[in-house]
């Protein structure tokens, strides 16, 4: 038992701390602390000086640039850079595609496609979910057919996250109509400008576009873009997934919200029922934040810890009550538009409802909290 | 006690159903009205006006139908139902009911006539930005040069703000706070589209003239106060009306939509969230009815405790439905072309408009020592005479 | 719409609440009003006071006793007589085994067992729940022979409640073992001193014993003593279970219980979290009253309102919220035990835990909250 | 940072819970000690003074052992998992404690020698009827007559309070609260068995003569408090231990429990609520374990305001798994016979102990602004050091 980091990880968080706030540009680090939006140009920005520092992919093999840390440092990296307002690395690159062309791709592929991933030169896009499939990914019908050398893919991916920037998509297809659900599927690499693809934008309730429907119609894709081997892509969808649940408890981001909502919920902190809410979120924030301290100082070189569903769980949860307060905070302010040509409300408070809204989309995205509680009970549990 | 409609409630019902059902019971049509200006459809609310809807909360004299806030409710419910963005709740319940307390006779003649034809839209601007749901106003300030009113100052958020004639809260110069006729087109005002598809404006005022609604210079704050109460009481049959309108199709899509092979009512855990979304929203519905019968009497404090309840129930309710409606559904009611997600973007703006669980809560925690248990039943001297 | 009773239905509450405080002793009202233990004695005496006022059964026939009230007056007479401290009459008695011989016995067997079951001159107990079953009642193993004229019962029931002051128990036995679950059972009126019938205590974690397993070895029951027709006993224990759920929201106690609460916090009043707790509780108190008000209005004569789901599972929730606020403000009070010598610590706040404990099930118990969800969701919203 | 026992705290882990559970295992022997007094088994309290668990938090120049927070955490735990009724907590964690804190070093060596030996109980006599959790001693008073010190005033509930030698606190004269020596026998107590099994006593002292512990006259104030803090996080271990096999109880009875033909595991929502209490075990495993390591550190403003976010969260899941086991088990965990009614109990007891959710949360609603964020990893200048 010790309560504090090693000297060697206290130097660490340090360096990282200070590495985030020189690296990054304050204009974009601003846009995050104040809960504003992202272009895609200050995500390419931001990602490309942190892989000039080296730090845009630590995770990933040393050869491809990553950096061996351990659990416990990439955990204080993931944090540091929250809390300095920097935007993660895009993890359609980073945490999804990168792993996977890592692990299963040929080294051909491999020096094809890292480097710019890491750069974010390629700007990728997820296409997993379709309309019908839902949280039962396998269920999946775009279909891609032998022709020659190519496949010829046609069929519909549905939210498909930042998929306007997106330069290529990596793409789980039917590829052996016979086989049983989670057999006969491949990952496909293809390019977003090919004929026959289209990307159309989904409108969310909180007025934003950030996710797209995807649409492949006799999109000829050349062989030598499949990953691994032919109907091996259930396998690589399943590490994609099991890497994307590691280090989710988005815990410096919210705990940052809910400093800001300290700092603006003004004279409603001499509420007693506002200070108790606070309060309580912070307290459970504290207990999060301990949770992922303790999973990542078991996972060490090996699976993913089976509590890190508790941190999606939990963190979704928490980062949902964050929005809720800030949004009660701004109370009848949050009924002004951001789009008002002109307020005397705060942007903060006008940004708030919408931000509650979109939140919604946490514990529905990236296995939903309902995924999360079956794997608890099967995995944990035994049940 | 009884909690049925008559039949004439149930007709006014039907009547209202059916338009709206007719005109937004596709959502795509909602979406195309709320994306253009103004954000609602006249012809809607003329329709609204012909079958006397407009009128309702208004006396006969005043060129209104008599009813009361169990009508009102009733509306209400089924623009809830169906997110229609004609402004009722705002030019209808809550500006129209300021106009009847305060006004005078001629005034309420010749503001809730045209209002209740539908060839009229007035607006309440009370709101003042950075204070919470306050029952005065503090920022805007009128003046007296002897000879006319003008007033200064900014009002934001004001909801469906666009009408024609505005009624403008200001400070008055002897203290208190007055209620003041104001031609919307003399105030600076911009008018923008709220994130769940209504109208809400910022009105500048700036030596604006104006005509005090009402008589001159007298302290309006328990009117107004009673006129946000019975907005207050609509609010919460416009919130039941979307909360089973997001049950309904929260329970039609698990019984539809399949995943691993099987329809999502296959799910245990899914349809008990169901069952529990039932029971908040029964127990909303009972408060809620109670809650408008009580403002039926016209008794305003019992009405402001009443609904003050009433809210708080509506306010935990709305959140616990509309947020589970998403998560229930998953991914698809995150777009905003489903009614879903529309549902919960408007139960959280009606939550903020009038004071959310958390306000109208702090208010009972002061009377709690007034009585020794809540009895509905226990009759009030007039009920009984 | 109407937001008050009618003259006539004010009139009788009126004369509810004046008929409770006047016919039932006021020691063993105020045993009631103040949580305290009822004696086999004091319940007893109540009914039969209650029988004497010709209100103990108002819901039976007319001919037996009943009153041909309307539901609304039903729901009256029974918050009444909470509100008055009046303990219920004996459910066994008056809702469920009452009932079930009305629609379904011999006028002999009527004739026989009404009066007497109306005046608690014979105390019932309930034979249903066996120690395997749980809330699959139909899966009982009890079994009744046929012996010439008698039936030979063997087998062993339990969560008898009050099983230890019982003259006779209505049983659900297993008659034909070849029939499916829910076929091949029946009901028979065991008179609890025939020999090979044995009643065991259960103690409980609140230290009380209210419960009991009641053993039966050879034990012999006259043919005559079979209810209705052999193998009709689902029927009979569906409608009694149905019975069983109207009415069941312990509203007026409960909000007995939250007033006491008030009158009791004392200084503890001035903390506004424990303001916001009790404001909240009765808030939800009232939604819970209107509802059931709203339920009674539309169940005149016919099924059971669905919606009565709702009143068990609220009522009970909201039961137990009203034991652990009780047992919060009496605080380290509450740790010290019912029986200690002698104490300074208030006899509710040493009361409170045992309460709060054996309150746990009350969600348990007469259809648990699962049960009623399952109801809710099948019956209502059609899952 | 590091949340991992090392090999002696292992040992320790194993030892105790072999002791334990061979004693406990079967509830049906914990019913028996339980029903009988003194209500523990003298022959286990031996048996835990051999393996040194009862001096683990005393200076080995005490008769201690020099273990800390940690260790004792390790010992408490092992017994909240079969609710062992040694009154571990109550006779060495927190009248020890206060020995510790308070006593001169004779005291201390003539105290807690004996008390590591398991030859001599002492108890804590503080609270006082009608106070809630208040750090200072009111009724009960102390006077000094130029020679002896006397005490009059009545405490309860004492935990464990029938040991042989009472450490009393009492209004010293001059003000502030002071700590005293009494022997038991010299008080007019009874002790009864509290709903969860424990003892606890009414002591009542009529001047009584008592030895003043530590300095006479001197304030004990801030070190009662401080030996409270130490046996606060002790019962967050033992409250943790019985949430734990509250949890291991009824996921065994949902593996094994048929009903309706399959075992409970096959209803979803059954499954999902068990998966909610992991849910809750594992976040207050977290901040009670880190708790205890910043009390290891011995800063005692640090550890008030950590032990309170610990019993802030052990309040609300205790309550949670406490209630959801019963309630998953159904009828069967009512009974007295059977464990996890049991565990239950025992949690809603040590949660009114030393102060519940609501008496911590309001001390840290008062400290909310002196942070921007809470930040477990910034260490304090003697951690690096």
């Amino acid at each position: 038992m010790r309560l504090t980091l090693s000297a060697e990880d206290r130097a660490f968080r340090e360096e990282m701390a200070e590495l985030f706030t020189t690296v990054v540009p304050q204009e974009i680090r601003d846009t995050v602390l104040e809960g504003g939006e992202l272009t895609a140009d200050m995500i390419r920005t931001s990602q490309r000086a942190l892989a000039d520092a080296g730090i845009a992919v630590p995770h990933w093999p040393r050869e491809w640039g990553g950096r061996d840390w351990s659990e416990l440092q990439r955990h204080l990296w993931h944090e540091e850079m929250q809390r300095a307002g920097v935007p993660s690395p895009l993890p359609f690159n980073t945490s999804m595609i990168g792993p996977v062309l890592a692990q299963f791709a040929s080294q051909e592929m491999k020096e094809r496609f890292l480097p710019p991933t890491a750069n974010l030169d390629i700007w990728w896009s997820q296409g997993f979910s379709e309309p019908d499939a839902g949280s039962d990914l396998a269920s999946l019908r775009t279909t891609a057919v032998r022709d020659g050398e190519d496949w010829v893919v046609n069929g519909q991916k549905t939210w498909t996250t930042l998929g306007q920037h997106g330069d290529w998509i990596f793409t789980l297809v039917r590829t052996d109509p016979d086989a049983k659900k989670q057999r006969g599927i491949s990952m496909l690499l293809i390019d977003m400008t090919s004929p026959g693809l289209e990307v159309r934008p989904i409108e969310l309730i909180d007025g934003g576009h950030e996710v797209n429907e995807v649409w492949f119609t006799d999109v000829r894709v050349p062989g030598e873009n499949l990953v691994g081997e032919v109907n091996q892509g259930w396998t690589m969808a399943k590490f994609l997934l099991g890497n994307e649940r590691v280090g989710v408890a988005p815990v410096a981001s919210v705990k940052r919200m809910v400093a800001r909502a300290k700092q603006l919920a003004g004279p409603q902190l001499r509420d007693p029922l506002t200070r108790a809410r606070i309060a309580t979120l912070e307290n459970d924030l504290l207990a999060l934040e301990l949770t992922a301290l303790r999973v990542v100082a078991h996972s060490d070189g090996g699976e993913p810890h089976p509590a890190s569903s508790v941190l999606k769980l939990r963190g979704t949860e928490l980062q949902q009550a964050a929005t809720e307060l800030l949004l009660d905070l701004a109370g009848p302010d949050s009924l002004v538009p951001l789009t008002a040509e002109s307020s005397d409300a705060a942007p903060w408070a006008r940004r708030s409802a919408p931000t509650y809204l979109n939140y919604r989309k946490a514990s529905i995205y990236g296995g939903s909290n309902e995924i999360q509680r079956q794997i608890i009970s099967r995995t944990i549990l035994g049940l | 006690m009884d909690f049925t409609y008559d039949d004439e409630q149930v007709a006014l019902r039907q009547a209202v159903a059916g338009l709206l059902r007719r005109r937004y019971g596709d959502f795509e049509e909602r979406r195309r009205v709320v994306a253009q200006d103004p954000g609602h459809d006249p012809a809607i609310w003329q329709q609204l006006a012909e079958m006397g809807a407009l009128g309702l909360p208004f006396a006969e004299e005043d060129g209104g139908f008599g009813a009361g806030p169990v009508e009102v409710g009733i509306v209400a419910a089924e623009i809830g139902r169906v997110l229609a963005p004609e402004p009722y709740l705002a030019s209808v319940v809550l500006a129209g009911g300021v106009v009847a307390g305060v006004g005078t006779p001629d005034q309420r003649a010749e503001l809730l006539g045209p209002l209740a034809e539908g060839s009229r839209r007035i607006a309440l601007a009370h709101a003042e930005p950075g204070r919470r749901w306050a029952d005065d106003a503090a920022e805007v300030k009128a003046s007296f040069d002897g000879q006319t009113w003008t007033l200064s100052g900014t009002k934001e958020p004001v909801p469906a703000g666009d009408a024609e004639t505005l009624l403008v809260t200001a400070a008055l110069p002897e203290g208190g706070t007055g209620v003041f006729i104001v031609d919307g087109d003399a105030t600076t005002r911009s008018t923008s589209r709220a994130y769940d598809g209504t109208r809400v404006s910022r009105v500048v005022c700036d030596a604006t003239p104006a005509t005090p609604l009402g008589e001159a210079g007298r302290d309006a704050t328990a009117a107004l106060s009673q006129a946000v109460d019975l907005a207050r009481i609509a609010a919460c049959h416009q919130a039941l009306g979307a909360m089973e309108a997001a049950l309904e199709a929260t329970t039609g899509y698990l019984r539809s939509r399949k995943q691993f092979g099987v329809t999502l009512n296959h799910f245990q855990a899914l349809n008990f969230r169901a069952a529990d979304m039932y029971v908040s929203l029964e127990l909303t519905r009972s408060i809620v009815e109670w809650a408008t019968m009580v403002a039926a009497t016209g008794d305003a404090a019992r009405t402001h405790e009443a609904v003050a309840r009433a809210a708080v129930q509506v306010s935990r309710a709305g959140r616990h439905i509309g947020q589970d409606a998403i998560q229930l559904h998953g991914g698809i009611a995150m777009t905003a072309e489903y009614l879903v997600g529309n549902l919960t973007a408007h139960l959280t703006a009606l939550d903020h408009l009038f004071g959310d669980g958390q306000h109208h809560l702090t208010g009972l925690m002061a009377t709690l020592q007034d009585h020794e248990a809540l009895d509905p039943l226990a009759a009030a001297p007039q009920d009984v005479a």
